[in-house]
């Protein structure tokens, strides 16, 4: 039996030193299209990196997404994290003190071939804590057929963007349509579990912060009120669910499928293979349904304010165990990271239409990508000005943390219920911030 | 008015195993009212089961049962009137003794105070004041069966059924819920059926028994005649203790001839059984009635036999003797002043005047 | 001994048969109305299960389907495919029979042990012994994780063994109490019997005690079975190979970052539940019978 | 005789321990493995977890810091609403749903063998579910559109459509809900068992006894179902209190805080701030409050029913 | 060698609401090896809990047992070589008739051959062939309890323990299994502790026999001296049935003077009691020392009471008859030949041959 692994990687076996993988099953294996699954991407790449370091065995545990982050979290806590770890950015893990920053372990080549954009994701306290696998750029999703239909120049917004009203006008007119079972259909949908659209409707509505790295709470002035105010009223007017408060991110997408919904946030790229997929399954009698020409669209902003982009992406992590083992067994762990996050690890990103990290990779894989659809193009038009979401010192994002579980979230969805007008939600929650920041 | 009357009852069981067991075979008869009348049988015999079925905690087969002039065939258990004392005590394991003597009364709505007065009246006559607050188990066995009984007492009900109340009860006690019973009977004024399988008892208690062997009713009558014109073998041995002698014998003219003995026979006995001259009988002859010479007056002329015995047993004021009769094992039930002792030779005088013949095909006196 | 033929005694009669019969109809009503609540009541509990079932037989458009389809207009067994195309799904299902059957008896056993002890026997610090048992159920399991993984993982290095699946939950305080609670109505006559019959103490509990308490151990064999059998938070801490997974662990795969395969899910559901109705079928004879009745008098 | 004395005298408390094992030996080796299990997985873990309350936890050193973590829960609103929930949560599942058990066992026991069979398992059914699968069975059941099967059937009765999880006036209820209409096939059982133990004697006294349907149920059968109800009132309540699966996936603890149980804060503090020691703190001062609850219950409902 | 002596044995319960209980106060004596000795007392005296702590199922709270030479104190029960039928039976219900029996024979290793042998041996002695396969809740009370005993009898130990081994069999089952003890012990050559509140068992059965009351000995006696010379009032009400009365007297010369009559004492009871002349006493007479003058050959000169009749039971050969003396009520037992009417004048000798006199204060006899 192997022992071997997670907790206590770094144990020779037969002389060899075992480097431990912990990631997620990005996508599946899919026989009709010959796609490999993550898995199978990953263990070639491991399979190299065994041959060319002999000295070395790779291990990897493919986590479920469910409990993944929670077996780490108990992995991590206990002292025993796996030495590489797939992970979105994560200030709290450089606070436990066993996340080990790449700088030293990176060639001038690699930090040159990642996206300054993949880079600042990671980057905190001015050092790199892992190597970014892909820029995951979230955006809107839109059923093509209906805005044509209610008006809307689609492949314009994909180039130029729109504003506020040019969005609420369309979904306003997509409204009062009603789909082919004769329900209503919603301009727009969005889940109400947390504060995800608020926050991109906030930086497109000039606020690109809710805390400063000087500890200043920025959602507390009029700017939120009225953002609030112009989600209130899209709910008032039945342009977007009034029970948005209860509705989740999978049932939005059922509203979407089933052609219930418009526009809806939020998505990204990835959701095109998936729709894609979806539509060729129609094709092929497999699902019953309407295929959907499904379009990526930009956040809409506020009239005068600029359009922002945001986005994120994960990357693997670098951790050392309580119980140094060492600075070789670390050095060979990054060896394996390096090389599992090469430009051949590009395929994963690729594979789920989204953007690598590494300009390397994007060229290599850009069949793949299909950059030349109007998708494709508008992933590429929104890299160059896409921004991370905030980056925060360890012990400031714990504090942004909490104001965001403790005052943000609560008070946004009690605002969703109905239970709280925008002024009452804006005071509340900067009544929290100000309480944890001061 | 509370008579009982069962009228042709029967009742069978499904058995797992053995399919239809009949517990109780085509029995009637009549308690009248405010009659003590006692249920005396072999374990088994059906008796539990016929009280039950008078409870109307089991339904018969096939039969009426009459409780006063109704039918009570379907009538609920809470409704005929009645109490009944358990023989596995059924106390309700949870509740002080005081509440499960007070558990009928509450269920009737009786005001508290009055609970509490029967209560106290019941707990004086049964001497278990001091037990009140406890709990059942935490009580002999003894003690829970005066419990049992105390249920039935407080509820003053027109039938009191007991199923063998007193079994447990050591001999002073008993003697005492004895004389309590009998007054209780007088002065309730209630129908008591009682079952039992203490021959004092049923002989003291009951104005009339019923013995019942296998299911069915061997004899109803009264606890005399029971005793001296017992209708079968079955209850002649079942009633009087030690129980009758039984020795097989021949019926010639005046004279019974036994294995080992030849008993000349009383005149109006020989008149008596002259139809069965000359034909193989059982003779029954009580423990009593067979008497130590030695103690009498006046010395018999015949009907004297001599033994040694083999046991003597001491009852304080009798001894029980035992002695052989050819195959048969007699027993003798003679005063301790006899001083009779095991293994000694001694003369005994059957006294014939209470004799009974039995026919030993069919078992029924003669 | 003839019927008197009193007009009153007709009519009492009348009445009693009249109130018997009423008593019968209600009787009758009464069962109906349990029948029919009960059914209700079952529809209701079923309700979500039938949606598990009737799911795990639908494509990925018919689960989404608005409104929802409670029965499937086009049932397929996709996702019964899919659950058993993924590898290790019969090995899933090893590891789960084996974890949860060595758990259960092992945890059955302990807890009739002990509670056998804490209600019946009487020894120093009895009292204290089931208090500090009792109270370390009282801390919620959060807390204790990481302890717990520290020692298992770390100290005794059962990381991926059956073993180190099975260790925290062999035994269960619940189990213990649920046993005590049990036991304590079992009559305490038959062990003095056991110990004059020259019973070792074990051999009461083996051959006396264990016996009469089918229905307890039957009741909490169940519920220990399917608690281990639906744990998936422990072993999936402490397993990190395919080989390993038990059921549940394994069936998480269904569960992706943006979408998730109802389908598949349900259909694992389904797979995983038919083991437990299995074994709640098999021991659910036990549950009723009052075993101890003609022990004792009294 | 008298050396005996004599010998008794002069054992030294070696012997006397040898008797002592020799009278409770056994009744020690009965409990010694499963003790011996608790302590190891369930003592030690506990104790460190103790030690973690009065410490600001971590991996790679942790601080001292008496009784801080205490002294902030004291003063923190979150936790106060959490403790109010987790209570009101409480109270509102465990003696309903004890009610609806004993009620549905009652209703079960007076039925032929094959129907109990059957109802039994319908009403199991749901406990061989895992947790996660019965609550995103219930989350679609709650989902708050009109096409939601909760909804659909509030509109068969002219209800108004409800917001259930979304609402923080109905959210804590809806999961309540939960729970009263599935989860209570284990109780049923353990009642039903219980009943089948209860002898049939004391019913038919309690039937001479002039006793009603409900004054049977109410001082015999429930009476005797003491330790069984006893059993599911401290299980239920530590159940309750410890309530997390539904929270967690279904309501994050929202909206507004209307959900938050504490066992979920306890979470939140540990896995998604890594404050192991607040968290510690959290889970000893629920664990002290379950504690009270529970030796309240064993005072006032702790009945040895021996038949 | 299978002695048993309880030496100074006290045992307390702890009891929840009443704090300590005194079930058994400073008792001492000793069993013979092979003597069948009977205890008995009224309910709850502690007799049972006297027979566990010979079991070894109850540990005294201070004094020693001893069985045959060993100080069993601290012995546990498999190991004191004894057998015991419980007072409730205790049947294991999962277990058939027959491997109820076995039981205590498998768990000694006991060849099966060996064990099926002595099963039908016992099964035969008790008639309980055809229970051998049912389980205990199939059979009546009385069948459960004949179990009882033969589990016992299977074991054959040096020493046998019955608590009320027959209180539920009925009579005629009774006497049979009376003298199959008898004889067992005979046999077996067993030391056998009886517990009953039977006066026919312990009689019969004892060889001596223990009273106890309350926790305490009152005496330990052979039966005709317990019956002749009990010890104190307690146990010359105790033993005999109906008991004794007890009539309240004064004592002067040869004069003893009750409230309604004066009796003149034979010349050997007036030396006896010289030294008590002019003091208050109880007068203690048997029943069976109330003759019916009309039945005697000699009438007599003094001690005759002329009294109406309160209740006449009969008892098949005799009657109770139950009168008043002053507040002091009476009971005689007299032939049935008497013919005793209830309500009818009488006259009756009382016989003071037997008489006893008791210290009204300590109770003891004089
Ligand atoms: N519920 C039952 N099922 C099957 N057989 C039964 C049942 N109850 C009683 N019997 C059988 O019916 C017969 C009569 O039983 P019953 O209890 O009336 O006897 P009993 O005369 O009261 O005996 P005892 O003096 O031993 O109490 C017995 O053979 C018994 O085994
Ligand atoms: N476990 C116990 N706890 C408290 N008191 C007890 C216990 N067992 C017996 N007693 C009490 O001790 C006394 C003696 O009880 P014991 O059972 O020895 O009586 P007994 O002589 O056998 O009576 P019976 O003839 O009624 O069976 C009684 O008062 C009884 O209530
Ligand atoms: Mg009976
Ligand atoms: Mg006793």
């Amino acid at each position: 039996s192997s022992k071997e692994s997670g907790g206590d990687g770094g144990k020779k076996k037969d002389g060899k030193d075992v480097i431990t993988v912990w990631s997620y099953p990005h996508y599946q294996e899919n026989p009709d299209t010959d796609q490999k699954s993550y898995e199978q991407h990953l263990v070639e790449l491991i399979k190299e990196v065994e041959a060319d370091n002999p000295g070395i065995e790779v291990k990897h545990e493919i986590l479920s997404w469910a409990e993944g982050a929670k077996k780490f979290d108990v992995a991590l806590n206990s002292g025993n994290p796996p030495d590489i770890f797939f992970s979105v950015m994560e200030p709290k893990y450089i606070e436990t003190g066993l996340a080990v920053p790449l700088d030293d372990y990176l060639d001038a080549e690699d930090l040159e071939d990642l996206e300054p954009f993949a880079k600042d994701t990671f980057t905190s306290d001015g050092k790199l804590w892992a190597v970014s696998q892909w820029i995951s750029i979230h955006t809107w999703g839109g059923n093509r057929a209906m805005m044509e239909e209610a008006g809307a120049d689609v492949d314009k917004i994909m180039k130029d963007g729109w504003t506020w009203q040019e969005f609420y006008d369309i979904a306003e007119k997509i409204s009062q349509t009603k789909n082919k079972d004769g329900k209503k259909v919603y301009g727009f949908a969005t889940q109400g579990k947390d504060e995800e659209t608020f926050t991109h409707m906030m930086r497109n509505n000039g606020v690109e912060k809710t805390i400063s790295e000087d500890g200043e709470f920025h959602w507390n002035g009029d700017k939120a009120v009225e953002t609030l105010n112009f989600i209130k009223e899209m709910m008032d007017k039945g342009v977007m669910p009034k029970e948005t408060a209860g509705i989740d991110s999978q049932k939005v997408i059922d509203m979407f499928s089933a052609e219930e919904v418009g526009i809806y946030g939020r998505t990204g790229p990835y959701q095109v293979r998936f729709n894609d997929n979806r539509n060729a399954e129609i094709d092929a009698g497999k699902v019953k349904g309407e295929k959907i020409d499904f379009v990526l669209l930009p956040f809409p902003h506020n009239e005068g304010e600029k359009e922002v982009a945001t986005g994120g992406g994960g990357g693997m992590w670098l951790f050392k165990q309580k119980n140094y083992k060492g600075d070789e067994h670390t050095e060979n762990a990054a060896k394996v990271l390096k090389h599992i996050t090469g430009t051949k690890s590009s395929v994963t990103a690729a594979t789920m239409f989204i953007p690598p990290a590494r300009k390397s990779g994007q060229e290599m894989y850009s069949d793949l990508l299909q950059l030349e659809t109007d998708n494709g193009q508008f992933i590429q038009r929104t890299l160059d000005y896409v921004v991370p979401g905030a980056i925060l010192d360890p012990e400031l994002a714990q504090k942004s943390s909490k104001v965001l579980n403790d005052g943000i979230k609560p008070k946004y969805q009690g605002f969703l219920a109905g239970e709280l007008t925008p002024e009452e939600t804006v005071e509340q929650w900067t009544k929290v911030a100000d309480s944890v920041l001061k | 008015m509370a008579e009982v009357k069962f009228e042709n009852i029967v009742k069978e069981f499904e058995d797992e195993n053995k399919g239809k067991v009949r517990a109780v075979n085509d029995a009637s008869f009549t308690v009248k009212d405010k009659e003590f009348l006692v249920f005396v049988g072999p374990s088994g015999c059906g008796k539990t089961t016929s009280l039950r079925m008078v409870a109307g905690l089991e339904r018969q087969t096939s039969g009426n049962v009459y409780i006063g002039d109704r039918l009570v065939n379907k009538v609920h258990p809470k409704d005929r009137d009645i109490a009944m004392v358990f023989q596995d005590y059924a106390l309700y394991p949870h509740m002080t003794i005081r509440e499960n003597l007070g558990f009928g009364l509450k269920n009737l709505k009786t005001p508290k105070a009055e609970i509490d007065a029967k209560i106290n009246e019941a707990a004086s006559i049964l001497s278990i004041e001091n037990l009140l607050d406890r709990k059942p188990r935490e009580l002999s066995g003894g003690q829970k069966q005066r419990i049992a009984v105390g249920r039935a007492i407080v509820r003053n009900p027109s039938v009191f059924l007991f199923d063998e109340p007193l079994s447990n009860l050591d001999a002073k006690l008993r003697v005492q819920m004895r004389v309590e019973l009998s007054e209780l009977h007088k002065r309730l004024g209630a129908t008591i059926i009682y079952v039992t399988h203490d021959q004092v008892e049923a002989m003291t208690l009951g104005q009339r028994i019923v013995v019942m062997n296998g299911g069915e009713i061997q004899q109803i009558a009264t606890p005399e005649e029971l005793y001296e014109n017992p209708s079968n073998m079955f209850v002649a041995g079942f009633i009087g203790s030690p129980p009758m002698n039984f020795i097989k014998a021949r019926l010639d003219g005046n004279k019974l001839h036994t294995a080992a003995n030849t008993f000349i026979l009383p005149d109006d006995k020989v008149a008596l059984y002259k139809e069965y001259d000359g034909e193989q009988v059982i003779f029954g002859i009580r423990p009593e009635d067979i008497l130590a010479t030695k103690l009498l007056n006046k010395q018999p002329e015949n009907n004297v036999v001599s033994t040694n015995l083999k046991v003597v047993e001491h009852l304080g004021a009798e001894l029980l003797i035992y002695f052989d009769n050819g195959d048969d094992q007699i027993t003798g039930r003679v005063s301790a002043d006899a001083k009779l002792k095991a293994l000694e030779p001694v003369e005994l005088y059957f006294n014939l005047n209470k004799m009974q013949l039995f026919n030993p095909d069919t078992q029924e006196r003669i | 001994m003839e019927l008197k033929p009193a007009t009153d005694n007709q009519y009492q009669i009348k009445l009693d048969e009249k109130k018997d019969l009423q008593r019968q109809a209600i009787k009758k009503i009464g069962l109906i109305i349990i029948y029919i609540f009960l059914g209700l009541w079952a529809i209701f509990t079923f309700v979500p299960l039938l949606w598990m079932l009737s799911s795990s037989f639908k494509d990925s458009s018919a689960i989404t389907a608005v409104p929802p389809e409670l029965f499937p207009t086009r049932p397929t067994l996709d996702a019964y495919k899919r659950i058993f195309e993924v590898g290790g799904l019969g090995r899933w299902f090893l590891n789960s029979t084996i974890v949860a059957g060595i758990s259960t008896i092992i945890n059955v056993f302990f807890a009739a042990l002990a509670g056998y002890a804490f209600s019946k026997l009487r020894f120093p610090g009895r009292n204290a012994i089931f208090w500090a048992l009792l109270a370390s159920m009282m801390i919620p399991g959060q807390v204790t994780l990481i302890p717990l993984y520290i020692l298992v993982v770390n100290t005794f290095q059962l990381e991926n063994t059956y073993i180190g699946i099975i260790v925290p939950g062999m035994i269960s305080v619940g189990s213990i109490f649920l046993m005590k609670q049990f036991m304590s109505s079992l009559p305490s006559s038959l062990i003095d019997a056991g110990k004059i019959d020259a019973c070792s103490e074990f051999g009461i509990f083996w051959k006396i005690i264990l016996p009469i308490s089918k229905p307890g151990l039957a009741v909490l064999g169940i519920f220990t079975f399917v608690a281990q059998w639906n744990n998936f938070f422990w072993p999936f801490l402490v397993t990190n190979t395919n080989s390993m997974r038990t059921l549940q662990v394994g069936l998480t795969s269904f569960r992706f970052e943006n979408m998730q395969d109802y389908g598949a899910m349900m259909a694992g559901a389904v797979c995983s539940a038919v083991p437990m109705i299995i074994v709640f079928l098999a021991l659910q004879k036990y549950f009723l019978r009052g075993i101890t009745i003609g022990a004792v008098k009294g | 005789m008298a050396s005996t004395v004599e010998k008794k005298r002069s054992e030294g408390s070696w012997d006397n321990f040898k008797q002592f094992m020799k009278d409770y030996g056994w009744c020690y080796a009965f409990i010694a493995l499963p003790f011996l299990l608790f302590l190891v997985f369930t003592v030690y873990p506990l104790i460190t977890a103790f030690i973690m309350s009065f410490q600001e936890y971590g991996i790679m050193e942790s601080k001292f810091i008496g009784l801080d973590n205490y002294k902030y829960l004291m003063e923190n609103e979150i936790f106060w609403k959490s403790m109010k929930n987790t209570a009101i949560y409480t109270l509102g599942t465990v003696p309903v749903n004890i009610v609806i058990t004993l009620f549905l066992a009652m209703m079960i026991f007076p039925i032929n063998k094959r129907s109990q069979t059957f109802f039994k398992a319908s009403f199991y059914l749901p406990a061989v579910t895992s947790g996660i699968t019965m609550s995103l069975i219930w989350l679609w059941m709650f989902d708050p559109t009109q096409s939601g099967l909760m909804n659909v059937v509030l509109g068969w009765m002219g209800f108004d459509q409800q917001l259930w999880l979304a609402s923080s006036k109905s959210s804590l209820f809806s999961l309540m809900l939960m729970t009263y209409i599935g989860g209570h096939g284990s109780g049923v059982i353990l009642y039903l068992a219980a009943m089948g133990g209860i002898p049939k004697s004391l019913y038919e006294a309690a039937d001479i006894d002039a006793a009603s349907w409900w004054s049977k149920l109410k001082n015999i059968t429930w009476p005797l179902l003491k330790p069984t109800t006893l059993y599911m009132l401290i299980t239920g309540i530590i159940g309750s209190f410890q309530i997390f699966e539904a929270t967690y996936v279904m309501t994050q603890g929202g909206p507004n805080f209307s959900t938050t149980t504490i066992a979920y804060l306890i979470y939140q503090h540990a896995f998604e701030y890594y404050q192991f020691g607040l968290a510690a703190a959290e889970s000893f001062i629920l664990g002290f409050v379950i504690i009270v609850i529970s030796v309240l219950q064993f005072k006032y409902m702790a009945s040895d029913v021996e038949y």
